[in-house]
């Protein structure tokens, strides 16, 4: 395993790239359980200050110290896209297998299900549990309920790939290997659809991270909660561009690019550890 | 012949099962919301008027009555649907008496050429790109371009939009930045009014393709890396077959399939998908109807754009799944 | 720069002809739909439709009216004169004047009027159907160009309904909604004008209308004042903030209803031609409205005054008005709204009261007002704004309000202390033993959400478990009173008169609703008060211009400052701004001849007012 | 037969390519063709022979200019001469060789069952593939598809079929069809028959023959398969563990073989009415990760001695055409079993 | 005598195509035989390609199901939907080795993984170094070693590794019956007997029965017991692998003995078969026909 890690950052600069991005957001993130102040205040500091040293990222508009801000807001925003990921990925890879690989009617009745939550809208969904939870819908309700409508996509796109590897040979001589059904489906297909794990993982943490910025500017979240949504919502509520305040929307995003690209990099390398065969496509450079 | 119109009749029940269950759930969603109609219409009323308690409790109660919103719930379930099987999604709540559905249909035509083509256009760079980058791995320029686009991706869809209005429509204002078409132009079938359609509605197509590239880039290219190793590519390879028909008939042909699934239900997913866009550059379509709906508890609307919604998504995978036998030769229709 | 190539494209419509208004409605859903007397209707109003093609008996400014055409802000629109009532305001007689056409070229008459009072009065529906059913026993038309009103009950105010602050009830063009079978079906399409203005062309998505002014214009109650000038004038709708700093400053907006207050700031810093209503800081319009920070008495946790006036002694209104409107908040302890002529009648007369005002926390008594908070206030934004801040005494009253309380958060606890509650820790404790906690509702967006944020937070901060909730949905809520506290405004009055009947009716305790029930408007507190009930009274019992009105509203202000029922704050300052590019003459704090906020109709006068800028087009 | 006399076209010096693997923790060298001295001439039909994973696959693929990570080319130079010119396509830039990729080399991979695209058909496979060493259009370049694919006795009705829809004989031929339609100067054939049943495998072999034949090119290919090199080949590559041991006309190797490897792989050919075992050769295949010192065969050789275990044994001219490696050649005998027809030592 | 496997006229086709067009292959018709417990034999199909040998495999290991007839495994009906535990007791008894080698290992996957499931699950156990023993000795019999394989991926092996992979796992539970689908088609000539042989003494010392898929006459000769020759789905020989060897009688089989390359005259490029031979075997495809039983005890196809 160390051996693995080791050539992963000598041999791959993208994985070395991605691994330093990725760290410095998650210790970004970490920071704020360290945070000196509440980040849902406001006027504790000098509104409008450019980063400095006292400031490194600036205050914003609200006299809130964007840095402690940030922090916050990127801890909650990636716990919740995280999250969002995660559980609608197992959703999906478990649906996306299951339905690709045992077909009949498990596939049908699954891609029912699938069509159903494809084709009901999300929009008036949320907003309905916003309007019926108010105060009680949390980041991890939403995320619950994002989690819940961010799987049938990518179970479409699984299944249609399991649903090739069904037929391969080596899914029969895995049977006959004694290899579970769970088993043939974890370690048999997973590998193969890991790529389209990885991607739709970070699509669908966007996506999540999206909605959640939509929704916020638009007011159907908790603004108070530090989010990569509120913080625009705020900065947007305040025409932070338009009145200068540059670094209230160009440092979140800057940091929210660093986080997405540090992942796309690190899922390009996974993608290289997972197949044999593409680390030796590369080799040919 | 036979076996497939089988397969297409029982994917045709399956569609029509979507489409009851995806609407009555809707139906169940917009009964459970606390919003009054009622309500709302009386707030806007008795903010721009004197009136006197008495006069709004009165009108409270005509209003409840022409809404119909006091009935129980089966029965408003059964009105529902004994109307939607004649057509009639009944009268918007916000825009009372005109039917909700002509709410719609005045969104839809926007939208849809909005979305279709900005989508169109997106999934045909993303995936082009997507699958160039898959292929020429080390290659710099698409190794570039995906930091590029995935760079982009990111960047909060909001701020994009942002960015495209003051660059063009301030710093330099070449383009309109509001509305579907300009002021002096009647609706026609007319070159004027469609270059002033087409004019208008290139900022928002710009903003919704930049922010939509990364994703099927990124799927495109993870497709693609596995099929790059595939046998008769490398063959294909080996024989010098040009590298464009490699990569566009070997490699991404291969990797399509399950692209254009995805590509139906984002397709059908547009109606409800461009709140935003409309928002930053005031641009007509059924984002905004379906927000305005949901906050005037316009339940009528809200329903007609989840079943019009509904049905397009549904629909757009059920044809897609009756064409798969064409875009994958050796599907088995069993 | 150069505006070519951005929209509109007005090749059409000569700038100098044209002007350009944007109408804060968003997208106007049922656009093709002109008849104002359908609820509900979903189409635009102030879209031109009510500003320019309607017209009632009276308006009454939010500000002073055009000099020599409106008296006490009462203009006479399609009235010859102010309302007549019999001596126990049974019956109201109404003088029209002679000589007005709808656009179509029929004439005006008191037939119209009694049309519009008796087709509303029998269709449930329409906007007036209530009050006039409820209130009128009988209209008549004695002869073209007089009605007369038999009321059911007396009623001091029945000519509120004609008159408009915002609106009111629009007279019918009678020959044309006679023949309409169903009027709440009909879409009045092209619209019958009685205003200067036609309809011209609209935008079928409905976000913009083009109005013509009519060739007769002479002939309508407006243009009896003055010319209006410009030949075209296009309302724009659902423009989003940023879009309206760019299209303002591109040329393509002559007025904007509203920007946020650092949008206001900067677009005024960089652009001359802008202006705002005051010709420095703090530029924004403030509204006839008073936000407030509003407790429902429904609610044990509020039924003792000494908590809410100790929840009102430990606010800051610095930080309010810094975290709201970044210091352009015209603040006001009592509860009228410190616009209009307001200052005037009420906040100046008050002022010493208010200084020498005593409350009584139980331990001591302190003096709570502070009437230099206007000064500390200008003083904090002086640095950054300069010169546009006011150093006058008088300018700095005008415009960041008389004075408000002084945090005091010792007081504050004296109070909740003889209330029966106590510290622990840092948390208040209600007499039950219960933390004393609740959330605070505010609003989605703008300035008000801000208060509402640093209100919650100020609580938190001195020991009370206050969290601020967000809702799309706050007025439903307050209708309801599904809420525990509330930011938003009780209080709205025809800011050019001094008359409070506009809001202060409808406190009565006869319409108080039971908990969950539905709240008419304004008293969303649900106070209930024998002593309110009084004064309510009195006032209906006197004119509307009886001098004796104003003596009652101090009554008022002094009961509401004992019982402290909700927190008055500041006015609702809307940041209207005006380009001076293309047309001059706009409205403002000097020559406050009308309210700048485009939505109301009131604000149809500016068009009387403007002039094309020589040269610019 | 007077192969000498015809021209060399491939000229194959001191070739070694190993897989080389340094990545996520695990590092191995594979010494899959080491150290291979060979020329093949014009107009011939070279077969190559071996055991499973000896390095008959490897070796093809430098051939075939297939070298991809983590096969290297450490040593050595694989020098074509073709018409258009000389060529090291070990060396060569990747332009270089395409440009005589499928116009005068071509490749048949081993496994051609999914060598085809699974989404195209196979007429557009062929537009694909040869259209352009071609230089052919439309009905022209058609016309000579058709014309090719009968002579490998496959219905035009393929060109409009799906690979999937051929049988496993009807893709091999054309696979074949499309190594052969560009008439290459070169053709490179990896196990061609292998998945084939007799009497498929017998008519793609005649066709290979007679293409090759016709069109004068040469031909290398690869099989374990002994009897099809007996009928194929007009000489005969051993390679055993990465080494050609022995080389020569393919009679000679039957019927006088000089390396006691390829007596023994002559002599195993099981042949139908066979009752009893053929004498198997003893021990496994060597691990070319770790090969064997001196004679790489010399733990399996019967005739082993103990220069044999020290030294490695050189190339040596045994005849005409006939090379072998082997320190004990004079002693090596044809094994039981193969009943020389008279003259065959001649 | 008990039966081991009985296959009693089963059918398989197939239908493929798209939108329109659909076609219906008959891989497999009206196929019976059967294998006895008691005495284990290899039972050899030989057959042109694509002639439905391994489709008949398939059914039998329960992998597709027949459109006709039925398959019973000791007395029980092979059934692919059966329950797990049922399905895991067939795949104790009865082990493939599949055609293609570099199909039947996932590619994104080291090789060792299916050894070791087959020995956990089949020798239920979990003890890693029995595990490891019995890989080592089902490798090393076909003549590779634990050492060789550990770690490495399938491109990484020739195909001939592979194959002797395959057949090595299959090895691993000792099964009563193994289906070898082509098992020997990538090794040379010596591995090859050297496997064959393991077969043999499978059958012999195990009691092991083998269905043995080739195309190597030769080996079927030396090996196997009855034989069955398939011609475009029908069996048209069917009997003593010897005796039907020696003296063919269907024109197929006759074909298919004729283009046994020899390599009596190695280096005359002799290549040519007896186009009448050739056409005459090509008739038959596609009638129906009869099986025949003959004094002998072979069955032959003829045609009406
Ligand atoms: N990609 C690879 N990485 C590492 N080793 C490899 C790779 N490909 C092949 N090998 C090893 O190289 C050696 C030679 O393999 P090659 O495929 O050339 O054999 P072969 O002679 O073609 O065998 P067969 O007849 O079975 O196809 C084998 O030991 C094999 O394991
Ligand atoms: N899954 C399938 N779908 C459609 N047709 C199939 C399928 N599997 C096999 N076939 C067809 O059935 C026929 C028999 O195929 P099968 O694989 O059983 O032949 P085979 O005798 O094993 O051939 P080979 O010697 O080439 O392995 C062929 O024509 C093949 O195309
Ligand atoms: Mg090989
Ligand atoms: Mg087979």
């Amino acid at each position: 395993m160390f051996a693995v890690f080791r050539d992963l950052i000598r041999y791959n600069i993208e994985f070395t790239i991605g691994l330093i991005l990725v760290g410095i957001m998650v210790i970004f993130a970490g920071l704020s359980f360290f945070s000196p102040i509440d980040p849902s205040l406001i006027y504790m500091a000098i509104p409008d200050q450019p980063p400095s040293a006292q400031y490194w990222f600036g205050t914003n508009s609200r006299g809130q110290d964007l840095f402690w801000q940030l922090s916050a807001a990127f801890k909650n925003s990636l716990t919740f896209g995280i999250t969002v990921a995660v559980l609608s990925r197992i959703i999906s890879i478990t649906v996306g297998l299951a339905a690709g690989y045992i077909g009949g009617w498990v596939d049908r009745v699954l891609m029912f299900v699938n069509d159903i939550f494809v084709a009901v809208p999300i929009f008036p969904i949320l907003v309905l549990f916003y309007f019926v939870l108010r105060n009680n819908m949390d980041s991890f309700t939403m995320a619950l309920i994002l989690a819940c409508f961010g799987w049938p996509f990518d179970a479409r796109l699984i299944r249609s790939v399991a649903l090739g590897l069904k037929h391969r040979e080596f899914t029969r001589h895995a049977v006959f290997a004694g290899m579970s059904t769970r088993r043939v489906l974890m370690e048999e297909h997973l590998p193969y659809v890991m790529p389209i794990v990885f991607a739709t993982f970070m699509n669908n943490m966007l996506w999540s991270i999206g909605m959640e910025v939509t929704l916020a500017v638009l007011g159907f979240t908790n603004i108070n909660n530090p989010t990569i949504g509120t913080v625009l919502y705020w900065a947007n509520s305040h025409s932070a561009m338009v009145v200068g305040v540059w670094w209230w929307i160009v440092i979140p995003v800057i940091l929210i690019v660093m986080t997405f690209i540090g992942l796309f990099l690190l899922a390009m390398s996974m993608n290289e550890y997972i197949d044999p065969r593409s680390r030796l496509r590369r080799m040919g450079a | 012949m036979r076996g497939y119109l089988w397969f297409a009749g029982k994917r045709l029940l399956q569609l029509l099962a979507v489409i009851f269950f995806g609407v009555s759930a809707m139906f169940l969603v917009t009964y459970l919301s606390p919003i009054d109609p009622v309500e709302q219409v009386l707030g806007r009323l008795s903010a721009r008027s004197n009136l006197s308690p008495e006069a709004i409790a009165s009108t409270r109660i005509a209003l409840t009555e022409m809404f119909g919103t006091g009935q129980p719930m089966l029965q408003q379930y059964w009105n529902f649907w004994t109307r939607l099987l004649r057509g009639d999604l009944g009268a918007s709540l916000m825009a009372f008496p005109t039917p909700a559905m002509e709410l719609v249909m005045r969104g839809m035509p926007w939208t849809l050429g909005l979305l279709l083509t900005s989508t169109l256009i997106t999934f045909l760079i993303g995936n082009l790109m997507g699958g160039l980058a898959g292929y020429f791995q080390n290659n710099r320029f698409f190794k570039a371009f995906g930091i590029v686009t995935m760079g982009l991706q990111p960047i909060p869809y909001y701020i994009v939009a942002f960015i495209i209005l003051i660059i063009f429509g301030f710093l330099w204002p070449v383009l309109p930045i509001s509305g579907g078409f300009s002021m002096d132009v009647r609706p026609s079938w007319t070159l004027p009014f469609i270059l002033s359609v087409l004019q208008h509605s290139l900022l928002p197509a710009l903003s919704l393709v930049l922010v939509g590239l990364g994703g099927w880039f990124i799927g495109m290219r993870a497709l693609v890396s596995n099929i790059v190793t595939e046998d008769y590519v490398t063959y294909a390879e080996l024989a010098g077959v040009k590298r464009e028909t490699i990569v566009g008939s070997y490699v991404m042909r291969n990797a399509l399939v399950p692209q254009i699934t995805a590509l139906a239900m984002v397709i059908g997913g547009v109606f409800s998908g461009t709140i935003i866009t409309e928002q930053v550059f005031n641009y007509p379509g059924m984002g905004s109807l379906l927000v305005d709906a949901v906050n005037a508890g316009d339940y009528s609307t809200v329903l007609a754009v989840c079943t019009v919604s509904i049905t397009a998504v549904a629909t757009a995978i059920f044809i897609v799944d009756l064409l798969h036998p064409l875009l994958d030769p050796r599907v088995r229709t069993e | 720069q150069d505006a070519g190539g951005s929209a509109p494209d007005l090749t059409q419509f000569p700038r100098n002809e044209t002007v350009i208004v944007h109408n804060p409605e968003g997208i106007i859903r049922n656009p093709a739909w002109f008849n104002l007397w359908a609820v509900g209707a979903g189409n635009g109003t102030s879209n031109g439709l009510h500003n320019l093609t309607t017209d009632t008996l009276w308006f009454i400014d939010p500000d002073a009216g055009i000099e020599g055409a409106s008296e006490n802000a009462v203009y006479n629109s399609l009235a010859d004169d102010v309302w007549q009532y019999n001596d126990d305001f049974t019956e109201m007689t109404v003088k029209l004047k002679k000589g007005i056409y709808w656009s179509d070229g029929v004439e005006f008459t008191a037939d119209d009027v009694v049309f519009t009072v008796e087709k509303q009065a029998a269709t449930p529906g329409t906007p007036y159907n209530g009050a006039f059913s409820a209130q009128v026993a009988e209209v008549t038309a004695p002869d073209p160009y007089t009605v007369h009103f038999k009321l059911k009950n007396p009623n001091s105010r029945f000519h509120a309904l004609f008159s408009v602050r915002w609106t009111a009830a629009w007279i019918m063009p009678k020959h044309v909604y006679e023949n309409v079978e169903d009027i709440l079906s009909y879409d009045a399409n092209p619209p019958v004008s009685i205003g200067p203005y036609t309809l011209h062309s609209f935008d079928p998505n409905g976000t913009w209308y083009i109005w013509e002014k009519r060739e007769d214009w002479q002939r309508t109650a407006m243009g009896m004042i003055a010319e209006p000038k410009p030949r075209y004038i296009i309302y724009r709708n659902n423009i989003s903030t940023d879009n309206r700093l760019i299209e303002i400053r591109n040329g393509n907006l002559d007025m904007v209803h509203d920007l946020t207050p650092e949008g206001t700031f900067s677009v005024v810093q960089q652009d001359p031609q802008i202006q705002g209503w005051f010709p420095g800081f703090p530029y924004a319009h403030p509204d006839p409205t008073l936000v407030m920070a509003i407790f429902n008495h429904q609610n044990p946790k509020f039924q003792d005054k000494r908590v809410r006036w100790a929840l009102a002694l430990m606010l800051d209104a610095r930080a309010m008005s810094m975290a709201s409107y970044r210091g352009a908040a015209t603040l006001s302890a009592i509860s009228v709204p410190p616009t209009g002529t307001h200052p005037r009648d009420y906040h100046a007369p008050l002022q010493d009261f208010l200084i020498n005002y005593e409350i009584d926390t139980g331990t001591s008594k302190v003096k709570p007002y502070d009437p230099n908070i206007g000064v500390q206030i200008a003083d904090m934004v002086r640095p950054q704004f300069g010169d546009a801040v006011p150093s006058d005494e008088t300018a700095v009253r005008n415009a960041f309000g008389y004075g408000w309380w002084k945090q005091n958060i010792p007081a504050a606890e004296e109070l909740l202390t003889a209330a029966g509650f106590t510290k622990n820790g840092n948390q208040w404790m209600m007499p039950d033993g219960q933390p004393f906690t609740f959330s605070v509702m505010v609003p989605q967006e703008g300035v008000v959400n801000r208060l509402g944020v640093i209100i919650a937070q100020t609580w938190a901060q001195n020991g009370i478990g206050a969290t601020a909730e967000v809702d799309a949905d706050t007025w439903g809520r307050q209708r309801v009173g599904n809420y525990e506290c509330n930011i938003a405004w009780a209080v709205e009055t025809w800011g050019g008169h001094p008359d409070l009947s506009f809001f202060m009716d409808s406190y009565h305790s006869a319409y108080v609703a039971e908990p969950g029930q539905s709240q008419p408007d304004r008293n969303w507190m649900r106070w209930k008060d024998p002593r309110l009930d009084e004064i309510i009274e009195k006032i209906r019992g006197i004119d509307f211009n009886d001098p004796k009105g104003i003596e009652y509203g101090h009554d008022f202000v002094k009961l509401h400052l004992e019982e402290m029922p909700n927190i008055p704050i500041m006015a609702y300052n809307v940041f209207s701004i005006q380009s001076n590019r293309f047309w001059t003459g706009w409205p403002n704090a000097e020559n406050n001849y009308a309210n700048p906020v485009t939505n109301w109709s009131n604000g149809r006068y500016i068009f009387t007012q403007i002039s094309p800028v020589e040269g610019a087009a | 037969m007077t192969l000498e006399k015809n021209p060399e076209i491939l000229k194959v010096e001191g070739l070694k390519a190993y897989y080389q693997m340094n990545y996520f923790g695990v590092s191995r060298e594979v010494r899959a063709v080491d150290d291979i001295t060979v020329t093949m001439r014009k107009n011939e039909v070279y077969g190559i022979a071996g055991e499973s994973s000896s390095g008959k696959t490897s070796f093809i693929k430098v051939l075939a200019a297939a070298i991809r990570p983590p096969l290297r080319v450490v040593e050595g130079t694989v020098k074509y001469s073709f018409s258009s010119g000389p060529i090291d396509v070990a060396h060569a830039s990747p332009a270089e060789i395409e440009a005589v990729r499928w116009k005068h080399l071509s490749y048949i991979m081993q496994g051609s069952m999914s060598v085809l695209n699974p989404v195209r058909r196979i007429g557009r496979t062929f537009q694909d593939f040869a259209q352009r060493p071609l230089g052919l259009k439309g009905a022209a370049f058609e016309e000579r598809v058709i014309k090719h694919l009968a002579r490998l006795n496959l219905p035009p009705d393929v060109l409009r079929a799906y690979p999937h829809e051929l049988s496993g004989g009807m893709r091999q031929r054309v696979t074949i069809g499309l190594a052969t339609v560009c008439h290459p100067e070169f053709i490179i054939a990896d196990e061609p028959t292998t998945a084939l049943d007799v009497v498929v495998q017998k008519e793609v072999l005649s066709l290979i023959r007679d293409i090759q034949k016709e069109m004068g090119a040469s031909v290398v290919f690869v099989t374990h398969d002994m009897s099809v090199h007996a009928n194929v080949a007009d000489r005969v590559g051993i390679i055993y563990a990465g080494r050609l041991v022995e080389e020569g006309p393919t009679r000679q190797m039957f019927f006088a073989p000089k390396h006691p490897y390829t007596a023994h792989l002559v002599a195993s050919l099981p042949r139908i009415g066979d009752t009893q075992q053929r004498p198997a050769l003893e021990g496994r295949p060597p691990n070319l990760a770790d090969p064997p010192q001196g004679c790489r065969f010399h733990p399996r050789c019967p005739l082993a001695v103990d220069k044999c275990r020290k030294e490695v044994p050189p190339m040596e001219v045994v005849g005409p055409d006939h090379r072998t490696a082997c320190w004990r050649w004079k002693d090596v005998e044809p094994l039981v079993n193969v009943a020389a027809p008279a003259g065959a030592m001649a | 005598m008990t039966t081991l496997l009985d296959v009693r006229n089963v059918s398989k086709r197939f239908t493929m195509g798209g939108l329109f067009g659909r076609k219906t292959v008959d891989a497999v018709v009206d196929a019976s035989f059967s294998l006895s417990a008691e005495n284990p034999e290899i039972f050899t199909i030989i057959g042109e390609s694509g002639s439905g040998k391994t489709t008949l495999a398939r059914m039998i290991l329960g992998l597709e199901d027949p459109s006709e007839g039925e398959i019973l495994f000791r007395g029980e009906k092979v059934d692919r939907h059966a329950g797990r535990a049922e399905r895991l007791k067939f795949m104790s008894h009865v082990q493939p080795v599949f055609q293609n080698p570099f199909e039947a290992f996932n590619p994104l996957k080291q090789i060792e993984r299916y050894l070791e499931s087959t020995a956990r699950r089949f020798l239920d156990t979990s003890d890693k170094a029995v595990i490891d023993r019995a890989m080592d000795e089902a490798l090393q019999k076909v003549g590779l070693s634990l050492k060789e394989v550990r770690g490495r991926f399938p491109h990484e092996m020739s195909g001939g590794q592979l194959q002797r992979c395959a057949i090595a796992r299959a090895l691993i539970p000792n099964p009563p019956l193994l289906i070898a689908d082509e098992p020997v088609s990538m090794v040379d000539a010596s591995l090859r007997m050297s496997i064959v042989n393991l077969l043999k003494s499978l059958r012999d010392d195990l009691k092991v029965s083998v269905i043995y898929i080739t195309h190597d006459l030769a080996t079927a000769y030396y090996i196997s017991n009855r034989l069955i020759i398939m011609q475009r789905g029908r069996i048209v020989e069917m009997g003593d692998a010897r005796t039907v060897l020696d003296s063919p009688e269907h024109a197929y089989s006759r074909l298919l003995k004729a283009s046994v390359l020899s390599t009596d005259d190695a280096g005359d490029g002799k290549l040519m078969t007896d186009p009448a031979m050739v056409e005459l075997a090509g008739s038959m495809v596609g009638q129906d026909g009869e099986l025949v039983q003959r004094p002998d005890g072979r069955k032959v196809r003829v045609y009406a």
